[in-house]
Protein backbone atom coordinates (compact mmCIF):
# COMPACT_ATOMS: atom_id res chain seq x y z
CA UNK A 1 0.00 0.00 0.00
CA UNK A 2 0.88 3.41 -0.64
CA UNK A 3 1.05 5.73 2.79
CA UNK A 4 1.36 9.85 2.92
CA UNK A 5 2.37 12.05 5.38
CA UNK A 6 1.53 15.87 4.93
CA UNK A 7 2.96 19.06 7.27
CA UNK A 8 4.46 18.42 10.80
CA UNK A 9 3.35 14.42 10.12
CA UNK A 10 5.38 14.25 7.56
CA UNK A 11 8.27 16.21 9.51
CA UNK A 12 7.67 14.26 12.18
CA UNK A 13 8.37 11.01 10.64
CA UNK A 14 11.12 12.22 8.05
CA UNK A 15 9.83 11.17 5.16
CA UNK A 16 6.84 12.42 2.79
CA UNK A 17 5.96 8.88 1.96
CA UNK A 18 6.30 4.96 1.39
CA UNK A 19 5.08 1.94 0.44
CA UNK A 20 4.13 -0.45 3.02
CA UNK A 21 2.95 -3.68 3.32
CA UNK A 22 0.16 -4.06 4.94
CA UNK A 23 -0.14 -6.85 7.72
CA UNK A 24 -2.89 -9.17 6.72
CA UNK A 25 -4.15 -9.38 10.51
CA UNK A 26 -4.99 -5.30 10.46
CA UNK A 27 -8.14 -4.22 8.02
CA UNK A 28 -8.85 -0.48 9.08
CA UNK A 29 -6.69 2.85 9.46
CA UNK A 30 -6.96 2.23 13.48
CA UNK A 31 -5.20 -0.85 13.33
CA UNK A 32 -2.43 0.40 10.25
CA UNK A 33 -1.67 3.22 13.17
CA UNK A 34 -1.05 0.97 16.05
CA UNK A 35 1.47 -0.94 13.39
CA UNK A 36 2.98 2.01 12.10
CA UNK A 37 3.53 3.65 15.94
CA UNK A 38 5.67 0.77 16.95
CA UNK A 39 8.46 1.34 14.16
CA UNK A 40 10.20 3.81 16.10
CA UNK A 41 10.87 7.14 17.73
CA UNK A 42 9.43 9.70 14.78
CA UNK A 43 6.70 7.28 14.17
CA UNK A 44 5.08 7.16 17.69
CA UNK A 45 5.63 10.91 17.93
CA UNK A 46 3.97 11.47 14.91
CA UNK A 47 1.29 9.58 15.78
CA UNK A 48 0.86 9.92 19.48
CA UNK A 49 -1.95 12.15 19.55
CA UNK A 50 -4.90 11.30 16.95
CA UNK A 51 -7.06 13.98 17.99
CA UNK A 52 -4.57 16.10 16.18
CA UNK A 53 -4.47 13.78 13.18
CA UNK A 54 -6.98 13.51 10.40
CA UNK A 55 -6.65 10.68 7.63
CA UNK A 56 -7.75 10.18 4.25
CA UNK A 57 -8.35 6.51 2.23
CA UNK A 58 -7.73 6.61 -1.43
CA UNK A 59 -7.59 10.52 -1.27
CA UNK A 60 -10.95 11.16 0.32
CA UNK A 61 -11.35 12.06 4.31
CA UNK A 62 -12.01 8.87 6.46
CA UNK A 63 -12.46 7.78 9.67
CA UNK A 64 -9.89 5.77 11.74
CA UNK A 65 -12.28 3.06 11.57
CA UNK A 66 -12.35 3.09 7.58
CA UNK A 67 -11.41 -0.58 6.21
CA UNK A 68 -8.40 -0.72 4.18
CA UNK A 69 -6.51 -2.97 1.87
CA UNK A 70 -3.10 -3.58 0.85
CA UNK A 71 -4.31 -1.92 -2.44
CA UNK A 72 -5.29 1.26 -0.79
CA UNK A 73 -3.42 5.17 -0.58
CA UNK A 74 -3.78 5.96 3.22
CA UNK A 75 -2.81 9.71 4.18
CA UNK A 76 -1.86 11.19 7.40
CA UNK A 77 -2.20 14.90 8.07
CA UNK A 78 -3.31 17.63 10.53
CA UNK A 79 -6.27 19.81 9.88
CA UNK A 80 -6.00 21.57 6.82
CA UNK A 81 -5.08 25.15 6.67
CA UNK A 82 -5.72 26.43 3.20
CA UNK A 83 -7.83 29.56 1.56
CA UNK B 1 -12.72 25.46 -19.52
CA UNK B 2 -10.59 23.89 -16.53
CA UNK B 3 -12.40 25.43 -13.03
CA UNK B 4 -10.13 24.12 -10.86
CA UNK B 5 -6.04 25.32 -10.99
CA UNK B 6 -3.42 24.79 -8.16
CA UNK B 7 -0.59 26.71 -8.99
CA UNK B 8 2.63 28.63 -7.60
CA UNK B 9 2.33 31.91 -9.50
CA UNK B 10 -0.39 35.02 -9.14
CA UNK B 11 -3.33 35.04 -10.43
CA UNK B 12 -5.76 37.85 -12.55
CA UNK B 13 -8.93 38.54 -10.99
CA UNK B 14 -10.46 40.23 -14.05
CA UNK B 15 -9.18 37.50 -16.14
CA UNK B 16 -11.10 34.82 -13.93
CA UNK B 17 -14.14 37.08 -14.25
CA UNK B 18 -13.79 37.74 -17.86
CA UNK B 19 -13.59 33.58 -18.24
CA UNK B 20 -16.35 32.81 -16.16
CA UNK B 21 -18.59 35.17 -18.36
CA UNK B 22 -17.27 35.19 -21.95
CA UNK B 23 -19.82 35.39 -24.66
CA UNK B 24 -23.13 34.81 -21.90
CA UNK B 25 -25.56 37.01 -21.73
CA UNK B 26 -27.61 34.99 -18.77
CA UNK B 27 -25.21 35.77 -15.89
CA UNK B 28 -26.54 38.52 -13.48
CA UNK B 29 -24.12 38.19 -10.70
CA UNK B 30 -20.62 37.39 -10.09
CA UNK B 31 -19.71 36.96 -6.59
CA UNK B 32 -15.75 36.85 -5.77
CA UNK B 33 -13.48 36.10 -3.14
CA UNK B 34 -9.96 36.97 -3.12
CA UNK B 35 -7.75 35.90 0.14
CA UNK B 36 -4.17 37.45 0.74
CA UNK B 37 -1.66 36.63 3.19
CA UNK B 38 -1.45 39.06 6.03
CA UNK B 39 1.91 40.69 7.58
CA UNK B 40 1.63 39.60 11.31
CA UNK B 41 4.87 40.43 13.80
CA UNK B 42 8.07 38.91 11.99
CA UNK B 43 5.91 36.50 9.41
CA UNK B 44 8.37 36.28 6.72
CA UNK B 45 6.49 33.87 4.56
CA UNK B 46 3.68 31.11 4.30
CA UNK B 47 4.75 28.07 2.48
CA UNK B 48 1.67 26.10 1.14
CA UNK B 49 1.61 22.88 0.98
CA UNK B 50 -0.99 20.65 -0.21
CA UNK B 51 -1.81 16.33 -1.52
CA UNK B 52 -2.09 16.61 -5.21
CA UNK B 53 -3.90 13.65 -6.01
CA UNK B 54 -6.68 14.15 -3.36
CA UNK B 55 -6.77 18.39 -4.08
CA UNK B 56 -8.79 18.82 -7.49
CA UNK B 57 -10.81 16.02 -6.23
CA UNK B 58 -12.21 17.38 -3.47
CA UNK B 59 -12.94 20.99 -4.84
CA UNK B 60 -14.70 19.13 -7.14
CA UNK B 61 -17.08 17.68 -4.56
CA UNK B 62 -17.45 20.72 -2.93
CA UNK B 63 -18.46 22.51 -6.55
CA UNK B 64 -20.77 19.58 -7.44
CA UNK B 65 -21.98 20.44 -4.17
CA UNK B 66 -22.70 24.08 -4.80
CA UNK B 67 -24.03 23.44 -7.52
CA UNK B 68 -26.39 21.26 -6.44
CA UNK B 69 -27.92 23.89 -3.95
CA UNK B 70 -27.58 26.72 -6.33
CA UNK B 71 -28.31 27.19 -9.62
CA UNK B 72 -24.77 28.21 -10.71
CA UNK B 73 -23.73 29.39 -14.33
CA UNK B 74 -19.97 29.33 -13.61
CA UNK B 75 -17.80 28.88 -10.78
CA UNK B 76 -13.86 29.31 -11.12
CA UNK B 77 -11.23 28.06 -7.84
CA UNK B 78 -7.73 28.91 -7.81
CA UNK B 79 -5.26 28.17 -5.24
CA UNK B 80 -1.61 29.28 -5.12
CA UNK B 81 0.97 26.50 -3.36
CA UNK B 82 4.84 27.31 -2.56
CA UNK B 83 6.01 30.45 -1.16
CA UNK B 84 4.21 33.53 -0.60
CA UNK B 85 4.90 36.82 1.22
CA UNK B 86 2.78 39.32 3.18
CA UNK B 87 0.34 40.80 0.45
CA UNK B 88 -0.06 37.83 -1.87
CA UNK B 89 -2.99 36.23 -3.10
CA UNK B 90 -3.57 32.94 -1.70
CA UNK B 91 -6.72 31.35 -2.85
CA UNK B 92 -9.94 33.23 -5.02
CA UNK B 93 -13.24 31.62 -5.84
CA UNK B 94 -15.93 32.67 -8.32
CA UNK B 95 -19.14 32.14 -8.53
CA UNK B 96 -21.90 33.36 -11.40
CA UNK B 97 -25.57 32.90 -11.61
CA UNK B 98 -28.64 34.92 -12.45
CA UNK B 99 -29.03 36.59 -9.20
CA UNK B 100 -26.49 37.79 -6.67
CA UNK B 101 -27.64 35.90 -3.55
CA UNK B 102 -27.19 32.74 -4.98
CA UNK B 103 -23.74 33.91 -6.04
CA UNK B 104 -22.79 35.89 -2.92
CA UNK B 105 -24.18 31.98 -0.86
CA UNK B 106 -22.24 30.28 -2.76
CA UNK B 107 -19.07 31.48 -3.10
CA UNK B 108 -19.38 32.09 0.66
CA UNK B 109 -19.97 28.54 0.75
CA UNK B 110 -17.27 27.64 -1.39
CA UNK B 111 -14.55 29.25 0.86
CA UNK B 112 -15.73 27.27 3.96
CA UNK B 113 -15.45 23.95 2.44
CA UNK B 114 -11.88 24.80 1.08
CA UNK B 115 -10.91 26.29 4.42
CA UNK B 116 -11.88 22.77 5.85
CA UNK B 117 -11.99 20.27 3.80
CA UNK B 118 -9.50 21.11 1.00
CA UNK B 119 -5.89 19.18 1.63
CA UNK B 120 -3.57 22.16 2.42
CA UNK B 121 -1.45 23.18 5.10
CA UNK B 122 0.47 26.49 5.84
CA UNK B 123 3.67 26.73 7.69
CA UNK B 124 4.90 29.95 9.05
CA UNK B 125 8.34 31.40 8.07
CA UNK B 126 9.41 33.36 10.94
CA UNK B 127 12.76 35.77 10.99
CA UNK B 128 15.16 34.21 12.35
CA UNK B 129 14.39 30.96 10.49
CA UNK B 130 12.20 29.18 13.11
CA UNK B 131 8.47 28.74 11.93
CA UNK B 132 5.53 26.61 13.14
CA UNK B 133 2.29 24.67 10.92
CA UNK B 134 -0.69 26.95 11.13
CA UNK B 135 -3.72 25.39 13.48
CA UNK B 136 -6.87 25.04 11.88
CA UNK B 137 -9.32 27.58 13.63
CA UNK B 138 -12.52 26.65 15.44
CA UNK B 139 -14.37 29.74 13.95
CA UNK B 140 -13.43 27.62 10.31
CA UNK B 141 -15.46 24.67 11.87
CA UNK B 142 -17.96 26.88 12.72
CA UNK B 143 -18.57 28.70 9.45
CA UNK B 144 -18.86 25.41 7.79
CA UNK B 145 -21.97 24.33 10.00
CA UNK B 146 -24.09 26.90 8.65
CA UNK B 147 -24.80 24.65 5.30
CA UNK B 148 -25.53 21.87 6.89
CA UNK C 1 -8.64 57.64 -3.12
CA UNK C 2 -12.02 57.94 -4.11
CA UNK C 3 -13.89 54.91 -3.37
CA UNK C 4 -17.41 55.99 -4.77
CA UNK C 5 -17.42 56.36 -8.51
CA UNK C 6 -20.91 56.60 -11.22
CA UNK C 7 -19.43 56.38 -14.84
CA UNK C 8 -20.21 55.66 -18.37
CA UNK C 9 -17.14 53.66 -18.97
CA UNK C 10 -16.57 50.14 -18.00
CA UNK C 11 -14.32 48.92 -14.90
CA UNK C 12 -11.47 46.50 -14.45
CA UNK C 13 -12.27 44.46 -10.99
CA UNK C 14 -8.55 43.64 -10.59
CA UNK C 15 -7.39 47.15 -11.27
CA UNK C 16 -10.38 48.05 -8.60
CA UNK C 17 -9.58 45.47 -6.52
CA UNK C 18 -5.73 46.40 -6.48
CA UNK C 19 -5.78 49.55 -5.76
CA UNK C 20 -7.78 48.65 -2.21
CA UNK C 21 -4.99 46.55 -1.22
CA UNK C 22 -1.79 47.72 -2.83
CA UNK C 23 1.08 48.45 -0.20
CA UNK C 24 -0.82 46.87 2.43
CA UNK C 25 -0.08 43.69 4.21
CA UNK C 26 -3.09 44.14 6.97
CA UNK C 27 -5.70 42.81 4.40
CA UNK C 28 -6.37 39.36 4.59
CA UNK C 29 -9.72 39.07 2.64
CA UNK C 30 -11.15 40.71 -0.53
CA UNK C 31 -14.87 40.36 -1.53
CA UNK C 32 -16.02 41.28 -4.32
CA UNK C 33 -19.60 41.41 -6.24
CA UNK C 34 -19.98 42.28 -10.53
CA UNK C 35 -23.30 43.17 -11.59
CA UNK C 36 -24.00 42.37 -15.28
CA UNK C 37 -27.00 43.17 -17.78
CA UNK C 38 -28.67 40.04 -18.48
CA UNK C 39 -30.02 39.14 -21.68
CA UNK C 40 -34.07 38.74 -21.46
CA UNK C 41 -36.09 38.11 -24.38
CA UNK C 42 -36.14 41.44 -26.83
CA UNK C 43 -34.51 43.04 -24.19
CA UNK C 44 -32.23 45.66 -26.24
CA UNK C 45 -30.55 47.25 -23.63
CA UNK C 46 -30.95 48.85 -20.04
CA UNK C 47 -30.51 52.52 -19.55
CA UNK C 48 -29.37 53.58 -16.30
CA UNK C 49 -30.76 57.40 -14.60
CA UNK C 50 -29.40 58.53 -11.43
CA UNK C 51 -29.43 61.00 -8.98
CA UNK C 52 -26.05 63.12 -9.33
CA UNK C 53 -26.55 65.48 -6.55
CA UNK C 54 -27.80 62.19 -4.55
CA UNK C 55 -25.96 59.35 -5.22
CA UNK C 56 -22.47 59.66 -4.12
CA UNK C 57 -23.91 61.58 -1.01
CA UNK C 58 -26.57 58.06 -0.52
CA UNK C 59 -23.79 55.69 -1.01
CA UNK C 60 -21.45 57.30 1.51
CA UNK C 61 -24.27 56.82 4.22
CA UNK C 62 -24.16 52.95 3.43
CA UNK C 63 -20.23 52.53 3.17
CA UNK C 64 -19.91 54.64 6.83
CA UNK C 65 -22.81 52.27 8.24
CA UNK C 66 -20.77 49.18 7.30
CA UNK C 67 -17.41 50.72 8.67
CA UNK C 68 -19.87 50.94 11.71
CA UNK C 69 -20.65 47.20 11.58
CA UNK C 70 -17.23 45.34 10.55
CA UNK C 71 -13.97 46.08 10.76
CA UNK C 72 -13.16 46.98 7.14
CA UNK C 73 -10.12 47.54 5.85
CA UNK C 74 -11.56 49.31 2.49
CA UNK C 75 -14.49 49.55 0.43
CA UNK C 76 -15.10 50.49 -3.40
CA UNK C 77 -18.26 51.29 -5.52
CA UNK C 78 -18.59 51.52 -8.74
CA UNK C 79 -21.61 52.05 -10.64
CA UNK C 80 -22.22 52.94 -14.15
CA UNK C 81 -24.89 54.73 -16.19
CA UNK C 82 -26.24 55.53 -19.42
CA UNK C 83 -26.79 52.97 -22.26
CA UNK C 84 -26.00 49.27 -21.26
CA UNK C 85 -26.44 45.91 -23.14
CA UNK C 86 -26.46 42.49 -22.26
CA UNK C 87 -23.40 41.00 -21.13
CA UNK C 88 -22.23 44.36 -20.18
CA UNK C 89 -20.79 45.56 -16.23
CA UNK C 90 -23.20 47.59 -14.22
CA UNK C 91 -22.01 47.67 -10.62
CA UNK C 92 -18.59 46.48 -8.61
CA UNK C 93 -19.04 46.67 -5.15
CA UNK C 94 -15.80 45.30 -3.16
CA UNK C 95 -14.97 45.24 0.72
CA UNK C 96 -11.37 44.22 2.23
CA UNK C 97 -10.66 42.81 6.02
CA UNK C 98 -8.54 41.02 7.52
CA UNK C 99 -11.09 38.66 7.79
CA UNK C 100 -13.40 36.57 5.37
CA UNK C 101 -16.53 37.08 6.73
CA UNK C 102 -16.16 40.43 7.36
CA UNK C 103 -15.25 41.34 3.85
CA UNK C 104 -18.16 39.05 2.26
CA UNK C 105 -21.23 40.34 5.02
CA UNK C 106 -20.06 43.88 4.33
CA UNK C 107 -19.97 43.30 0.16
CA UNK C 108 -23.57 42.00 0.66
CA UNK C 109 -24.88 44.76 2.92
CA UNK C 110 -23.88 47.15 0.42
CA UNK C 111 -24.95 45.58 -2.60
CA UNK C 112 -28.31 45.38 -0.78
CA UNK C 113 -28.78 48.95 0.07
CA UNK C 114 -27.18 49.80 -2.91
CA UNK C 115 -30.43 47.95 -5.01
CA UNK C 116 -32.85 49.30 -2.43
CA UNK C 117 -31.88 53.02 -1.11
CA UNK C 118 -29.25 54.18 -3.98
CA UNK C 119 -30.85 56.38 -6.53
CA UNK C 120 -30.39 54.64 -9.58
CA UNK C 121 -33.69 53.67 -11.96
CA UNK C 122 -33.20 51.74 -15.04
CA UNK C 123 -35.09 51.70 -18.02
CA UNK C 124 -35.54 48.67 -20.60
CA UNK C 125 -34.88 49.36 -24.19
CA UNK C 126 -36.91 46.90 -26.05
CA UNK C 127 -37.02 45.40 -29.68
CA UNK C 128 -38.71 47.44 -31.55
CA UNK C 129 -38.62 50.89 -30.02
CA UNK C 130 -40.71 50.39 -26.95
CA UNK C 131 -39.89 50.09 -23.22
CA UNK C 132 -41.06 50.03 -19.57
CA UNK C 133 -39.27 51.15 -16.16
CA UNK C 134 -38.27 48.47 -14.57
CA UNK C 135 -40.00 48.06 -10.99
CA UNK C 136 -38.81 47.66 -7.89
CA UNK C 137 -38.72 43.94 -6.37
CA UNK C 138 -40.18 43.15 -2.86
CA UNK C 139 -36.89 40.16 -2.88
CA UNK C 140 -34.77 43.47 -2.47
CA UNK C 141 -37.19 45.07 0.21
CA UNK C 142 -36.74 41.64 2.04
CA UNK C 143 -33.04 41.14 1.66
CA UNK C 144 -32.01 44.62 3.23
CA UNK C 145 -34.65 43.79 5.98
CA UNK C 146 -31.74 41.03 7.12
CA UNK C 147 -29.52 43.97 8.61
CA UNK C 148 -31.75 45.51 10.29
CA UNK D 1 -37.45 75.91 -4.40
CA UNK D 2 -36.01 73.28 -6.59
CA UNK D 3 -38.30 70.28 -7.67
CA UNK D 4 -36.35 67.15 -9.73
CA UNK D 5 -38.63 64.19 -12.02
CA UNK D 6 -36.89 61.22 -12.33
CA UNK D 7 -37.92 57.75 -13.87
CA UNK D 8 -41.30 57.79 -15.44
CA UNK D 9 -42.16 60.65 -13.27
CA UNK D 10 -39.95 63.19 -15.49
CA UNK D 11 -41.68 61.16 -18.13
CA UNK D 12 -45.20 61.96 -17.12
CA UNK D 13 -44.55 65.37 -16.32
CA UNK D 14 -42.42 66.44 -19.31
CA UNK D 15 -39.96 67.63 -17.43
CA UNK D 16 -36.18 67.01 -15.28
CA UNK D 17 -36.99 69.61 -13.17
CA UNK D 18 -37.77 73.38 -12.07
CA UNK D 19 -38.02 76.03 -10.15
CA UNK D 20 -40.80 76.49 -8.26
CA UNK D 21 -42.42 79.36 -5.79
CA UNK D 22 -43.77 76.96 -2.44
CA UNK D 23 -47.21 78.76 -1.88
CA UNK D 24 -46.82 79.87 1.67
CA UNK D 25 -49.46 77.84 2.69
CA UNK D 26 -47.82 74.73 2.45
CA UNK D 27 -45.29 73.16 4.93
CA UNK D 28 -44.96 69.42 4.19
CA UNK D 29 -44.67 67.20 1.22
CA UNK D 30 -47.65 66.58 1.28
CA UNK D 31 -49.27 69.74 0.39
CA UNK D 32 -46.49 70.11 -2.02
CA UNK D 33 -47.96 67.36 -4.24
CA UNK D 34 -51.85 68.80 -4.07
CA UNK D 35 -50.28 71.95 -5.24
CA UNK D 36 -48.69 70.12 -8.25
CA UNK D 37 -50.80 67.92 -8.73
CA UNK D 38 -53.55 70.72 -9.61
CA UNK D 39 -51.47 71.84 -12.13
CA UNK D 40 -52.35 69.92 -15.35
CA UNK D 41 -52.94 66.40 -16.46
CA UNK D 42 -49.30 65.95 -16.62
CA UNK D 43 -48.91 66.45 -13.03
CA UNK D 44 -52.17 64.72 -12.09
CA UNK D 45 -50.93 61.51 -13.98
CA UNK D 46 -47.72 61.71 -12.12
CA UNK D 47 -49.06 62.23 -8.76
CA UNK D 48 -52.53 59.88 -9.20
CA UNK D 49 -50.59 56.89 -7.00
CA UNK D 50 -48.63 57.78 -3.97
CA UNK D 51 -48.12 54.57 -3.11
CA UNK D 52 -45.57 54.05 -5.96
CA UNK D 53 -44.10 57.19 -5.44
CA UNK D 54 -40.62 58.25 -3.39
CA UNK D 55 -39.32 61.55 -2.44
CA UNK D 56 -36.28 63.04 -0.97
CA UNK D 57 -35.63 66.84 0.51
CA UNK D 58 -32.05 68.07 0.01
CA UNK D 59 -31.06 64.69 -1.00
CA UNK D 60 -32.37 62.52 1.64
CA UNK D 61 -34.78 59.75 1.21
CA UNK D 62 -38.26 61.26 3.11
CA UNK D 63 -41.38 60.89 4.26
CA UNK D 64 -44.38 62.71 2.44
CA UNK D 65 -44.67 64.21 6.03
CA UNK D 66 -41.44 65.69 5.93
CA UNK D 67 -41.28 69.46 6.26
CA UNK D 68 -40.08 71.92 3.92
CA UNK D 69 -39.48 75.28 2.61
CA UNK D 70 -38.88 77.40 -0.10
CA UNK D 71 -35.32 77.21 -0.05
CA UNK D 72 -35.21 73.22 0.05
CA UNK D 73 -34.92 70.79 -2.74
CA UNK D 74 -37.44 68.38 -3.40
CA UNK D 75 -37.17 65.59 -5.78
CA UNK D 76 -39.77 62.69 -6.86
CA UNK D 77 -39.28 59.25 -8.38
CA UNK D 78 -40.33 56.14 -7.97
CA UNK D 79 -38.84 53.06 -6.12
CA UNK D 80 -34.93 52.68 -6.69
CA UNK D 81 -33.58 50.14 -9.52
CA UNK D 82 -30.05 50.18 -8.98
CA UNK D 83 -27.55 47.65 -8.41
Amino acid sequence: MKLLYFAWVRQKIGIAGEEFALPQDVSDVSGLVEVLAARGANYAGAFRDLGALRCAVNQTHSGFDMKITDNDEVAFFPPVTGG
Amino acid sequence: MSDIRIQKEDFDVSAEIAALSEGRIDIGAVASFTGKVRGDGDLMALHLEHYPAMTVREIETHIAEANARWPLMGVRVVHRVGRLQPGDNIVFVAAASAHRKDAFEAADFLMDYLKTRAPFWKFEERAGGDGDWVAARTSDDDSVKRWR
